[in-house]
C-alpha cells in the first residue's frame, strides 16, 4: 500500500486553530432559534420518599413555561443498562428502573424531582427555587461491604440485600487455595480503590429541538458517542423511531469515560422539546457535575498473593465489593468484571487466579467506567502486592517481576498468551519497557541516593507499576457472549471527492484525542495524498453511518481499521479505473505515493485524475459503478493489550507528611504509532489522572450520604505546580491482529501511575523504618503522616 | 457532624432549667431566631436568620425539647429547611451542678446537613456550629444575668 | 450559577458609600472574589449591592507619617508588585504572592479580604503579625481599629453595619526587621490549611500571628511572650512551641483534624521562627 | 432594575443594558457571542473563564457585567492580531499544549499575564502562575512547554524590534 511517510510523524494538529483563537464548538456555546433553557429541582437527601411536590407557585414565576415532575412522565422507560450480567447461579442481574425523574422516593442526592423550563436561565433558576419539595428522610446506606449486610437499608425496594449481582472468573477457589496454602510467603492487602470524580473540565450539556413539521428531533449532547446514545435514547427510553433523531455531539471539553454514558438529562430534554415545541438547553454547573456525572472505582478488596521460595507468584486470590451507587449507569455492571476480573493476570504467569465480585447498590451517584475503567483497580490490585511482597520479602521489587514475567512473545511466530482470567494476550514483552524504565531511572543511582537521604533523615522511596491493559473494546461476538447488549465493532467511510479531497466520516468521536490528525495521517499517508486534502468528520449522525464511539481507547485499532479497510476498497477500485484509462489489466497496476503505474512501466496516473474519472465516468469500465466512495465496518479479532513500565520516585516530607514527586519515568509500548505527539500528550495526561488518584483525589460521603466535597474547594484536583515534567519513552511491539499494529494510548497513563506512586510513598516510609502495608488514597499529607506516627 | 462541648454558667441548674424551658427566653437565646411559635409542649415552629459573614439563611423548621428530666438532662432536636440546605440536629444536655450556683453544661449530638451546606461547606461548617453553639450560651449568660435569682 | 437579584450602585466617594450602608440589606463590593462566589450559590443574597471600585483613593499605596498605608481596594498584585511594599514589607510581597491565583490576585483586595474575615485567609495573620490598624469610616466618623481588635471570630469582625475599611496602616518597621509568612495550603483550595506570620522587632520583640488553625486569625500571646527579648535558640524555640495555640479552638477538616492541624501550626511556627532568626 | 453599560471588547466598544446580577462572562458568552471564555466551574476555581479586563487576567465568573462598565476587555478571541497567531497560541500549537481545548483560552490568557510580568519565566515560574488554571487533558507538561516557547519567541521578537 502506498505511504508518504506521514504514519509515525509528530504532525502538529490540524483541530487546534479553533480552539487556540476561541472558535471550538461546544454544546453550551449552542444558541438556537427560540432558546428556552432548564433548570433541575433536586433531592438533598440521599434517600427519601417524595410526599409532595408543590410546582404552583413556580409556575406563575415570570418566564415559566412549564414544569414537569415525576408524575408527568409515569408511563415513560428509564434509562437502560448496556451490559447484563448474570450471578454466579446464572439469575439476571438485578436491573431496577432507572427513571428521568423520580417519582416515589429519591435514591442519592442529586436524584432529579422536577425539570422548569423557562425563557432565559436566570428565571429558570428563579422558579427552581419556587417548588416545594416534601421529603420524608429514610436511612441511607454508602458503604459497598455494608450493604449486603442483613438489615442494611434497601435502596431499591425490590432488590434484595441491594446486590445487583455476584460473579467469579478464574480458576476454580480449591485449587487457589490449595496453592495459596503451599505458598512459602502470603502477601494479602485489604484495601479502598476510592471513588473519583471524572471532571471533564466541560460540565455536560444538552439542547435538545424538535421540529413539528418534520417531526424530528435533533440533541446536541456533549456525548463520546452519538450514535449509542440515539439507539438507546430511541429504542429503549423514549420509542421514537431512530431515523427521526440526529444525535451531535460537537466540540467535548473532555470525557474520560463520564461522557460515554445515556444519562437521563438527555432523554428528558428530548421528551421536554416535544411537549413544549421549542430547543430546550441544560448545562451542568459544577455542582451538579460532581452528583450526577459517573464516579468512577469504589471498590472495596481484599486480595492474596502466594509465592514459592524463590519468588515466583503461585497464586492470587481476590474478593471485592464494588459499589455501583443507586442506580446501574450505561456500562457499571462490566467494569468490575470484565475489564478487571479478567487482567488480574498482569504480566505475570501467575498459574491459579480467582476473582469474587459482589455489586451492590447504594445511596450514592452510579459509578461507572472512569478513565481506565477495571483496569486500573486490577493493575493497583497487583502491583501494590508485587511492590509490597518485595518489601517483605527484602527482594528488589525489579527483580521480583523479572522473574515472573510472561517471556515475550509477538503474536505471530509465537503465539498469543492465554490467560487464567479468559483474555488472549495478542503480544507482549514485558521485561522490555521495565529494563527500559530502569535504565532512564538509573535504577543503582536512584537507589543510592535513597540511601543517602535516609543516612540524612529524609524519606525518599521509589515505586514501580509495569500494567498490561486490555482495549480496542472489543470483538462484538465475545463482548456478546458476556453480555454486553451492543455490538463494539466501528464504521469508517472514505469518500473520495471528484477533486481527489477525501471526506472521511467515523463513529469514533474525539474529545481531545486528535482524530482530525491521527486518523488524516493515515488516510493521507495510506492515499499518498497530502494531510490538507482529507478532512475528519465525527460526531453527528446524519452524516456518519453508524458509530460506537470513543472510549476504551478503541478509536485508532477499530475506527482506524474500519477507515482502512474502506481505502483498501478505494485503492482497489482506483486500480480499475487506473487500468482502464492505461489500457491495462487491473492485477497489473500498483499504487503507490498517490500514483496508479503500471507495473514495470513508467505508465502511470495519479489519484486525484483517478477520482476525476471515477465522478465524470466518460471513459470507464463498462462494468464499474461510477463514484469512489466506500463505507466499511471493522470487528476486532481480539483486544488489543498495552502494556508499560511505570517508576515513581517521591519524597515525603517528615514534618507534614507532605509527598512530593521528583520523577517520574514511564515506557509504554502502545503497538505501533501514528503521531507519537500526540500518544506522548494522552501519556502525560492520564499519568496525571493516575497521579490524581493517588495524591489528591477522592470522593467523601458522610454517613448520611451527603458528598460533602462537590466542589474544587474541596475536591483537590491535580494543578501545574504539584506536578514535575516526566521522562516519557515508548517501546514498540505491533498488534498482530489489526491492520495498523496500533494498541491503544488513552488509558494507558492512568492505569500505570497510580500504584507506582503510592508504592514509592510506602517504599519511602519503609526507608525510614516505618513498615506500611497500606495508606488509603488519595495520600493526603494528613494520612501519610498518621501513617508515620501510628 | 459532631457537636459536642461543655460551658459553665453561674446559676444553679434550676434557673438555667427554667430559662431553657420557657419559650419567651428560649427565643432570645437560640441564635437568629425571628420568629418563635409554640405548637404544642416544648414544640415550637421557628424561623431563623442566620447570618455569618457573607453567608446567610433563612431557615424555617421546628425545634423541640424532648427526653426531660427536670433539671438535669434533656434534648433539643431541630428540623430546618433552607434555599441554602437542611440542618437535622439532635443535641443531648446535660446539667451537672457545680459548687453551690454552678452550672455545667455538657452538650453532644449530631448535626446533618444536606444541601449546599453539606457539599460546600466543609471547610468553615465546623466553625459555624462552634460560633452557633457560642451564641447559644452567650446569649443564655446574658438571659442569666437579666433575670436576678429570686 | 446565577445569583438572585439585587439593586446595584456605584459610588465614587466613600461618604456616598457610607450613606448608601443605611440599608441593612445592603452589601460592598470590592473586588468581589469573596462575595460574589457567596451570591452565585446564593448563599448570600443582600438587596442591594454598593459597588466602591470606582473609589480611586482608596487603591493608593503610600507612606505617611512614618507608615505605610496601603487603600483598602488596593488589589493582592497591587501590594505584591509595589516597591514600597518590597521595601519596607518584603514579608506582605512573599504573603501577597500566596494569595489565590494570578487572576484573584490581580482583581481581589485586601480590603475585601479582612472585612470577609475568612478563617484561613492570609492577610488576617499578615496584618496582625505587623501591628497594622485597620482605619475604617461610617456614619459616625472615622476611627482606627488595632488588628488585634479587628477579628472577632468566623467570618465576623469590629467592623459596624454602617462602616466600610478605607485602608490598613503599618508602622514603617525599624531598621533590623524581619518578618515572614510560612503557609501549608490546604491543596485544593489552596486557602491556609495553617498559615504563620512572624515578625521580629531589633529589640527582640516577637510577634506572632496564624490563620487557619482557629476560627479567626489570631495573634499566639502564649508563644510570642515565650520568645518576646529573647535570642532564637534550641531551649527558647522549644519554649515558644510549647506556649503556642493554648487556648485555641482548633478548626477540623478533611484536610486537617484537629491533632494534625495543631502539629502543623507548630510546624510552620517554627519555620518561621527560624526564617526570622 | 437594569443597568447600562459600555465596554470595549477586542478593540469593539459595545453599550447594553444588563440585569445587574448578570456575570461577565454570561454577558461574553451569551450577549455578544463570545463563546471562546468558557465556564468550567462554579467557585472561581478552574480558570476557563480567565479574560484579560484592563490588561490583567481575571476569572470573569467572578465578576459582574456591571463592574466592568467602562473597561477594556480582550478574549481570546481578540488576542490574535491581522490573523497572525499569539506567541502563546502559536506556542499551545507547536508544543501540543491542548487536547480537548476546553481549558485552552483562559490558559493562554493566563500566561500572557505571566509573560506581562515575567518575560523570561522559569519552568516553576509557569507552574505556579497556572495555579489557577485546571487541565484535565495534558498533565500540564506540554502547557509549561507552550509557554517557555512563547517567551522564547517573545524575546527574539523584543531583538529583532
Amino acid at each position: 500500500m502506498s505511504t508518504n511517510g506521514l504514519i509515525g510523524r509528530a504532525v502538529k494538529r490540524v483541530e487546534d486553530k479553533r480552539f487556540i483563537t476561541g472558535h471550538g464548538n461546544y454544546t453550551d456555546d449552542i444558541i438556537l432559534p427560540h432558546q428556552t433553557y432548564a433548570v433541575f429541582v433536586r433531592s438533598q437527601y440521599a434517600h427519601a420518599k417524595i410526599l409532595s411536590v408543590d410546582t404552583s407557585a413556580a409556575k406563575e414565576m415570570p418566564g415559566v413555561i412549564a414544569i414537569y415532575t415525576g408524575a408527568d412522565l409515569a408511563n415513560t422507560n428509564g434509562v437502560p443498562c448496556g451490559w447484563q450480567v448474570n450471578f454466579k447461579n446464572g439469575d439476571t442481574m438485578k436491573e431496577p428502573k432507572h427513571p428521568l425523574l423520580v417519582a416515589d422516593k429519591a435514591r442519592h442526592v442529586g436524584d432529579a424531582i422536577a425539570i422548569v423550563i423557562a425563557e432565559t436561565k436566570e428565571q429558570a433558576t428563579d422558579a427552581a427555587e419556587a417548588v416545594t419539595v416534601e421529603m420524608e428522610e429514610l436511612p441511607c446506606v454508602i458503604d459497598a461491604a455494608k450493604a449486603v449486610q442483613p438489615g442494611a437499608p434497601l435502596v431499591h425496594d425490590d432488590v434484595p440485600n441491594n446486590k445487583s449481582f455476584d460473579w467469579t472468573l478464574g480458576n476454580p477457589i480449591e485449587e487457589v487455595n490449595a496453592a495459596m496454602d503451599q505458598a512459602a510467603h502470603v502477601t494479602t492487602l485489604e484495601f479502598v480503590n476510592q471513588r473519583l470524580v471524572p471532571n471533564a473540565i466541560e460540565p455536560r450539556s444538552y439542547n435538545s429541538s424538535y421540529d413539528p413539521v418534520s417531526e424530528k428531533y435533533t440533541l446536541y449532547t456533549s456525548s463520546q458517542n452519538p450514535h449509542l446514545i440515539r439507539l438507546l435514547m430511541c429504542a429503549f427510553v423514549l420509542g421514537i423511531p431512530e431515523h427521526k433523531v440526529r444525535v451531535i455531539s460537537p466540540d467535548v471539553g473532555g470525557g474520560f469515560g463520564s461522557k460515554i454514558f445515556h444519562y437521563t438529562e438527555e432523554a428528558l430534554l428530548t421528551w421536554c422539546s416535544k411537549q413544549i415545541g421549542r430547543p430546550v438547553k441544560w448545562t451542568s454547573e459544577r455542582t451538579e457535575s460532581f452528583l450526577l456525572d459517573a464516579h468512577g472505582r469504589d471498590h472495596v478488596t481484599k486480595a492474596e498473593m502466594g509465592f514459592d521460595a524463590e519468588g515466583k507468584i503461585v497464586a492470587l486470590r481476590v474478593k471485592t465489593y464494588a459499589n455501583l451507587g443507586a442506580y446501574l449507569s450505561t456500562f457499571s455492571s462490566c467494569v468490575p468484571t470484565y475489564l478487571h476480573g479478567t487482567l488480574l493476570q498482569g504480566l505475570y504467569t501467575t498459574p491459579k487466579i480467582n476473582v469474587d465480585v459482589t455489586a451492590v447498590f447504594t445511596n450514592t451517584t452510579p459509578v461507572d467506567a472512569y478513565r481506565g475503567a477495571g483496569r486500573p483497580e486490577a493493575t493497583y490490585l497487583l502491583e501494590r502486592l508485587l511492590d509490597l511482597a518485595a518489601l517483605e520479602m527484602k527482594a528488589d521489587p525489579a527483580e521480583l517481576r523479572f522473574k515472573n514475567f510472561i517471556p515475550p512473545f509477538d503474536g505471530v511466530q509465537q503465539p498469543g498468551y492465554q490467560t487464567q482470567v479468559a483474555l488472549q494476550y495478542d503480544s507482549g514483552n514485558y521485561e522490555g519497557v521495565l529494563k527500559k524504565g530502569l535504565e532512564m531511572l538509573g535504577y543503582a543511582d536512584v537507589r543510592r541516593q535513597q540511601q543517602e537521604a535516609a543516612n540524612n533523615g529524609k524519606l525518599v522511596g521509589v515505586g514501580f507499576s509495569t500494567y498490561i491493559e486490555a482495549c480496542g473494546i472489543a470483538p462484538s461476538a465475545i463482548v456478546g457472549a458476556l453480555g454486553c447488549r451492543a455490538g463494539l465493532f466501528e464504521s469508517g467511510h472514505v469518500r473520495v471527492q471528484p477533486t481527489g479531497k477525501v471526506s472521511v466520516y467515523t463513529g469514533a468521536h474525539s474529545h481531545g484525542q486528535g482524530h482530525e490528525t491521527t486518523f488524516a495521517q493515515v488516510v493521507a499517508d495510506k492515499l499518498g495524498i497530502n494531510l490538507d486534502d482529507v478532512e475528519i468528520v465525527h460526531g453527528d449522525s446524519d452524516s456518519v453511518a453508524f458509530g460506537m464511539g470513543t472510549y476504551g481507547s478503541r478509536s485508532l485499532a477499530v475506527g482506524g481499521s474500519a477507515i482502512i479497510k474502506s481505502i483498501e476498497k478505494i485503492i482497489e477500485k482506483g486500480k480499475k479505473i487506473a487500468a482502464h484509462k492505461l489500457e491495462a489489466s487491473a492485477d497489473d497496476i500498483e499504487f503507490a505515493s498517490g500514483r496508479f503505474t503500471v507495473k514495470g512501466t513508467d505508465k502511470s496516473v495519479g489519484f486525484g485524475e483517478v477520482a476525476l474519472t471515477a465522478y465524470v465516468p466518460h471513459v470507464y469500465p463498462k462494468d464499474l459503478e461510477p463514484g469512489l466512495d466506500f463505507s466499511s465496518f471493522y470487528d476486532p479479532a481480539n483486544f488489543t493489550y498495552p502494556f508499560g513500565c511505570h517508576i515513581a520516585v517521591v519524597e515525603v516530607d517528615k514534618e507534614t507528611g507532605k509527598v512530593s514527586i521528583k520523577r517520574f519515568v514511564a515506557v509504554d509500548d502502545v503497538g505501533n504509532v501514528i503521531n507519537p505527539m500526540i500518544v506522548e500528550g494522552q501519556i502525560h495526561g492520564g499519568v496525571v489522572q493516575g497521579i490524581g488518584q493517588a495524591l489528591f483525589e477522592g470522593a467523601e460521603y458522610d454517613e448520611n450520604g451527603q458528598l460533602t466535597n462537590a466542589s474544587y474547594m474541596d475536591y483537590c484536583m491535580p494543578r501545574a505546580d504539584d506536578l514535575p515534567m516526566f521522562e516519557t519513552a515508548s517501546q514498540v511491539t505491533p498488534c498482530p491482529h489489526n491492520p495498523l499494529g496500533v494498541k491503544g494510548a488513552g488509558e494507558a497513563g492512568t492505569i500505570g501511575s497510580a500504584p507506582a506512586i503510592v508504592n514509592a510513598v510506602i517504599d519511602a516510609l519503609w526507608s525510614g523504618g516505618h513498615q506500611v502495608k497500606d495508606i488509603r488514597m488519595p495520600l493526603t499529607s494528613e494520612r501519610v503522616w498518621n501513617a508515620m506516627n501510628s | 457532624m459532631q457537636l459536642a462541648g461543655k460551658h459553665v454558667l453561674h446559676a444553679a441548674p434550676t434557673r438555667v432549667w427554667a430559662i431553657l424551658m420557657n419559650k419567651d427566653t428560649l427565643a432570645h437565646i437560640v441564635p437568629g431566631v425571628s420568629r418563635l411559635e409554640q405548637t404544642g409542649d416544648h414544640t415550637y415552629k421557628s424561623i431563623l436568620d442566620i447570618k455569618l459573614g457573607p453567608v446567610s439563611g433563612s431557615f424555617t423548621g421546628n425545634l423541640q425539647l424532648d427526653d426531660l428530666q427536670e433539671p438535669s438532662a434533656f434534648t433539643i432536636k431541630t428540623q430546618q429547611n433552607s434555599k441554602i440546605g437542611n440542618a437535622n440536629a439532635a443535641i443531648a444536655i446535660n446539667l451537672t451542678p457545680v459548687g453551690d450556683n454552678d452550672t455545667e453544661i455538657i452538650f453532644d449530638g449530631d448535626v446533618k446537613l444536606t444541601g449546599m451546606l453539606a457539599s460546600l461547606g466543609n471547610r468553615v461548617m465546623g466553625g459555624v456550629s462552634n460560633t452557633l453553639a457560642k451564641q447559644f450560651f452567650s446569649n443564655l449568660e446574658k438571659e442569666l444575668d437579666k433575670e436576678p435569682a429570686p | 450559577m446565577i445569583p438572585a437579584t439585587f439593586e446595584y450602585e456605584k459610588v465614587t466617594t466613600v461618604d456616598e458609600a457610607i450613606a448608601a450602608l443605611s440599608n441593612d440589606d445592603t452589601k460592598i463590593l470590592a473586588g468581589g472574589h469573596s462575595l460574589i462566589p457567596a451570591l452565585k450559590l446564593r448563599l448570600s443574597r443582600p438587596g442591594k449591592l454598593v459597588d466602591i471600585g470606582g473609589i480611586t483613593a482608596l487603591k493608593d499605596i503610600k507612606e505617611e507619617d512614618g507608615e505605610i498605608v496601603i487603600g483598602a481596594a488596593a488589589t493582592h498584585a497591587d501590594i505584591m508588585y509595589h516597591n514600597l511594599i518590597r521595601t519596607h514589607l518584603p514579608f506582605f510581597t512573599e504573603g501577597a504572592s500566596t494569595i489565590g491565583d494570578i487572576q484573584v490576585r490581580n482583581y481581589g483586595t485586601i480590603g475585601g479580604s479582612i472585612a470577609h474575615a475568612d478563617p484561613s485567609a492570609d492577610w488576617p495573620a499578615l496584618i496582625l503579625a505587623a501591628d497594622a490598624t485597620i482605619e475604617v469610616q461610617g456614619s459616625s466618623g472615622r476611627r482606627g481599629i488595632k488588628a488585634t481588635e479587628f477579628f472577632t471570630g468566623l467570618f465576623s469582625t469590629a467592623l459596624q453595619p454602617n462602616e466600610i475599611i478605607t485602608a490598613v496602616r503599618i508602622p514603617l518597621p525599624a531598621d533590623g526587621t524581619k518578618g515572614t509568612y510560612q503557609k501549608f495550603a490546604q491543596p485544593a483550595s489552596r486557602y491556609a490549611l495553617v498559615g504563620c506570620a512572624v515578625v521580629r522587632f531589633a529589640d527582640g520583640k516577637t510577634n506572632i500571628a496564624f490563620t487557619g488553625v482557629g476560627e479567626n486569625a489570631f495573634r499566639d500571646t502564649g508563644a510570642e511572650q515565650a520568645l518576646s527579648g529573647k535570642p532564637i535558640n534550641d531551649e527558647n524555640l522549644t519554649a515558644a512551641l510549647d506556649a503556642a495555640l493554648q487556648n485555641v479552638d482548633v478548626l477540623g477538616d478533611h484536610y486537617a483534624s484537629v491533632p494534625y492541624r495543631r502539629h502543623l501550626a507548630k510546624v510552620f511556627l517554627r519555620k518561621a521562627l527560624l526564617e526570622v532568626k | 432594575m437594569n443597568t447600562r453599560i459600555q465596554v470595549t471588547v477586542n478593540g469593539v466598544q459595545y453599550s447594553h443594558m444588563v440585569e445587574p446580577r448578570l456575570l461577565l462572562v454570561h454577558y461574553l458568552r451569551d450577549v455578544l457571542r463570545l463563546t471562546g471564555t468558557h465556564v468550567g466551574c462554579d467557585t472561581s476555581s478552574c480558570g476557563a473563564c480567565t479574560i484579560h479586563v484592563n490588561g490583567k487576567a481575571t476569572k470573569c465568573c467572578t465578576m459582574l457585567a456591571v463592574q466592568a462598565n467602562g473597561c477594556q476587555i480582550t478574549t481570546i478571541e481578540g488576542l490574535s492580531h491581522n490573523g497572525d497567531l499569539h506567541p502563546l497560541q502559536e506556542g499551545f500549537k507547536e508544543c501540543h499544549g491542548l487536547q480537548c481545548g476546553f481549558c485552552t483560552p483562559g490558559m493562554i490568557m493566563t500566561a500572557a499575564d505571566l509573560l506581562q510580568h515575567n518575560p523570561q519565566p522559569t519552568e516553576n515560574d509557569i507552574r505556579h502562575a497556572l495555579e489557577g488554571n485546571f487541565c484535565r487533558c495534558t498533565g500540564y507538561h506540554n502547557i509549561v512547554k507552550s509557554v517557555l516557547y512563547a517567551a522564547e519567541k517573545l524575546k527574539e521578537h523584543a531583538v529583532v524590534h
